[in-house]
């Protein structure tokens, strides 16, 4: 149990990995490491596809990262009407790469892709807890 | 080029925006015109496949229901899903099965109700089609993963908006003269271009319509092939491949590397080329979707996909004409029912029976069909 | 005899009333088992099919996500379906994509987690496995139907509950050396009768339980099989069949056709008689299921089922042993995931690596999986 | 449309055949015949099977038919839980074989296979419409 509190909407309750949860509270976003061949994976995950391994450990992912993809959805599924326009967003973090949502108070038109991102941590009104993705220059670097 | 498998019967429901019957009565219409486009009865069918996406309707475990209907029993039957590629991996497990010696003659159905649910519904189950825990939760949708896909191909290539309205437009021309689609409507490119966006830069037009249709396809070995149809057209090439379900595990997304490799294992079983393509049918979900599909499959280079559509190169008379039967973008996208139907559009071109959708003197056909955001991509190569 | 497929890799997660993981972690476990058990890599793994029954849990279109989670990208990947016979339709599957060529070594995934809803919602989903349209609209589960085979079996051999407890008590005393199985406690005959009426006549322990599990099968072709493993088991016979998914079509209610037209496939494939047969799993959802499956299987006549367990013919020892690791009663029944474990059970027979439960010398083994009330059947023979 | 008014909860709103919901107000029980080929279905289909024809017509049910078999249910799917328990039957006609519930006025120890049955209609309260069966000497004959 655990996992039912990411994301706006949440689909699972039951993880191995549902620490990652507990993390994002405490301020972190990690991916997880194969102990036995080194491998970083986010998603996070509990078994290492590469070796068979399934002792992990978290490591916290970059500071920042660049932008690979985003889109601007002004038309949204059941559940997330709510939060139209949103924008959703590929970032590359070198080892990682992370999905998620840029903060909505980011203007289309200055998005770019390559520009650089930091990820924080959301918590929401209904007690669901999340991340998003803001430009570096915005939060005071 | 191996001739050990032929497709013998083809059929297809109209596409439509809201289907008045069940499912059943609406797969009956596809099956009915296969059967009889085959020359035989049902009971010459020794095994039946059902291509299909659940959730859309309540009926769980279709095949028997429809084996039922369809006067399959008591012959083998089962489902086969990958979302929006469901019915050509039907083809690819019906050869198999055809080939391994199994069975003579199997039929590949597919079917999607979706007017049973709302828009948002619909947008949402296909949402839980990309991962549950990881994407999902941020409100994913096929508009936006393709959208997504757009902006570095804008990015990297200058492809614009306009492009892909040329292909819109291109689709609506065709759709306008096919009667099996639901939108008949021709459009310009000034329409689509000032229609609403979805999701940035995809708008309106740039995405297809769901639908309610289903198709049905008839394949046999090469002798009852041959005994049965003065026209069997043949499966010269297969090829599959699968991509990590979350973005983050692709290594680019300017193009679809599912389909570049089922592209190639599907050249080399044929003994092809993309140059040899006569007519193709892709998988335009989307209208970059058609576009990443002329790179992918080879008819132009990793970016020069704008080129052959600003060139008209992808209409009847052009060096290779691409969804001349309007695709999904202007046929409808009745998820199960569409890989059968873009092979029922090869098929008929090769038989030289597409009408005023011809390509004159078509001999090797590709069908190229994507499940879900370039998870699952298979490539079919069909020739006389 | 041929001996083209062989299964070279088996794996099963310990099935459990509440798995506390995910599917993705479940599937895992089987998966890694399997890949070990084969002596192999991921990387070896031409292609994979998924094997599950959609709706009771959120993930759509799983065979994506569970080969990212398992590392089998960019091969293809699908979902094959027939409820509770998915699995061993995964394995006829896999075995046509290998011998048409297409693939050298195919691995076959089954899972169902079905925890995460309640129980009457699990019932609501089985009922509308059957026809939404004329029966479901009535209250239907699946035990409802298997109690009306069992009417017809008592009215017309004088079979008794007793017969049917006497099936429990010996799936019971397997489950109990199971490690595997969810089910671990001995019953006698009395706490069976005693025990509350579910559908009339079967009561609680008539009825295999909801479980969360999944089993993962590792095929190969000859030239791989014989590489990769000392002890490869050959695919010898393959059946399959459906029956009208309505009641109203069945000719009959006191056996199952589909099985008796499988089985027949299956031992002319193998050049094998029922009395060839060393071990059998047969699918008892129910009691009374497995007491059709003697019947329908040939190990006893028509009526005759009842004498079999009452001699204690099919424990270990016996004429013919049947579901000595405990059976879907009590090893659970995770739907797409039990198929798979049967022929894990059956592979772990003919190496002899069963341990307690092992039939001493076992060298041909049967597999009999139905999906829904009689809808599907697969019968797979097996030989070392 | 009108077919969702079928059964005690109905998971289909369109169908063909969906004038057997107004027959089946009239009291009528109806299977359909193919006009080309002759055959008759129960369920009621608006395509044959046989001859794959789709010119069908309504013809009612004989008046009475034998029990085939039943079941009594004590434990219900989700949406049926009030009607527990009750008795499912499959009773042949002859031509046909008919699905439904036995009358739950019918005590388990009267069921027997073979017994003589009558199918009548039930309107519940919501306004959903089903048929059931009663046995025949119940209905006066
Ligand atoms: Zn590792
Ligand atoms: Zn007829």
């Amino acid at each position: 149990m655990g996992f039912e509190k990411f994301g706006r909407k949440s689909y699972t309750a039951q993880t191995k990995v549902a620490e990652f949860v507990d993390r994002l509270a405490q301020g972190e976003i990690c991916a997880t490491r194969c102990r036995s061949c080194g491998r970083i994976y986010f998603p996070p995950r509990a078994d290492c596809s590469f070796c068979l391994g399934d002792a992990m450990e978290w490591v916290k992912i970059p500071e920042t990262g660049k932008l690979a993809s985003f889109t601007r959805v002004y038309y949204a599924p059941a559940g997330f009407e709510a939060d139209v326009p949103y924008t959703l967003a590929l970032v590359n973090f070198g080892d990682v790469k992370v999905f998620g949502r840029l903060s909505s108070a980011v203007e289309e038109s200055t998005i770019k892709i390559g520009m650089d991102l930091k990820p924080i941590v959301l918590e929401m009104p209904d007690g669901q807890i999340t991340y998003e993705f803001i430009p570096v220059e915005e939060c005071g670097r | 080029m191996p001739k050990d498998v032929a497709i013998i019967g083809v059929g297809q429901s109209a596409f439509s925006r809201k289907y008045s019957g069940s499912v059943r009565e609406m797969v009956f219409e596809a099956f009915a015109e296969a059967v009889r486009d085959a020359g035989i009865t049902p009971k010459d069918i020794d095994a039946s496949l059902v291509c299909s996406a659940p959730e859309y309707d309540k009926q769980r475990s279709p095949a028997g229901l429809i084996a039922e209907y369809l006067g399959l029993n008591p012959q083998p039957t089962f489902v086969l899903e990958n979302i929006c590629a469901s019915g050509t991996s039907g083809v690819r497990v019906a050869y198999s099965l055809i080939k391994a010696g199994l069975h003579d003659i199997v039929a590949v159905i597919g079917f999607q109700k979706m007017s049973e649910i709302s828009s948002a519904e619909s947008q949402e189950r296909m949402g839980r089609g990309a991962d549950i825990m990881w994407e999902a939760p941020f409100g994913t949708m096929m508009p936006a993963y393709y959208a997504m896909h757009a902006q570095v191909h804008f990015a990297r290539y200058n492809t614009t908006e306009e492009d892909l309205a040329l292909i819109r437009v291109k689709a609506s021309k065709y759709g306008a003269i096919n009667d099996r689609a639901v939108f008949r409507k021709e459009l310009t490119v000034e329409q689509c271009l000032s229609a609403g966006v979805v999701s940035s830069p995809l708008k309106v037009y740039d995405c297809c319509a769901n639908a309610d249709g289903a198709s049905c396809l008839i394949l046999a070995n090469a002798a009852r092939a041959k005994e049965a149809s003065s026209q069997p057209v043949w499966i010269l090439g297969l090829g599959a491949a699968s991509a990590t379900m979350n973005l983050t595990g692709r290594q680019f997304l300017d193009g679809l590397q599912v389909t570049r490799l089922a592209a190639r294992q599907a050249y080399r079983m044929a003994g092809l080329s993309p140059r040899d393509v006569d007519v193709a049918e892709v998988h335009d979900c989307f209208t970059i979707a058609e576009l990443m599909a002329y790179e992918d499959l080879g008819f132009a280079e990793p970016g020069r996909g704008k080129e052959l559509i600003r060139e008209g190169q992808t209409y009847i008379g052009g060096k290779i004409p691409v969804n001349v039967d309007g695709g999904l973008l202007s046929k409808g996208h009745p998820i199960g029912a569409t890989g059968g139907s873009q092979v029922r559009t090869i098929v008929l071109q090769l038989r030289g029976e597409a009408g005023p959708m011809q390509v004159p003197g078509a001999e090797v056909g590709l069908v190229q069909n994507i499940g879900g955001v370039g998870i699952y991509s298979n490539v079919i190569i069909l020739g006389r």
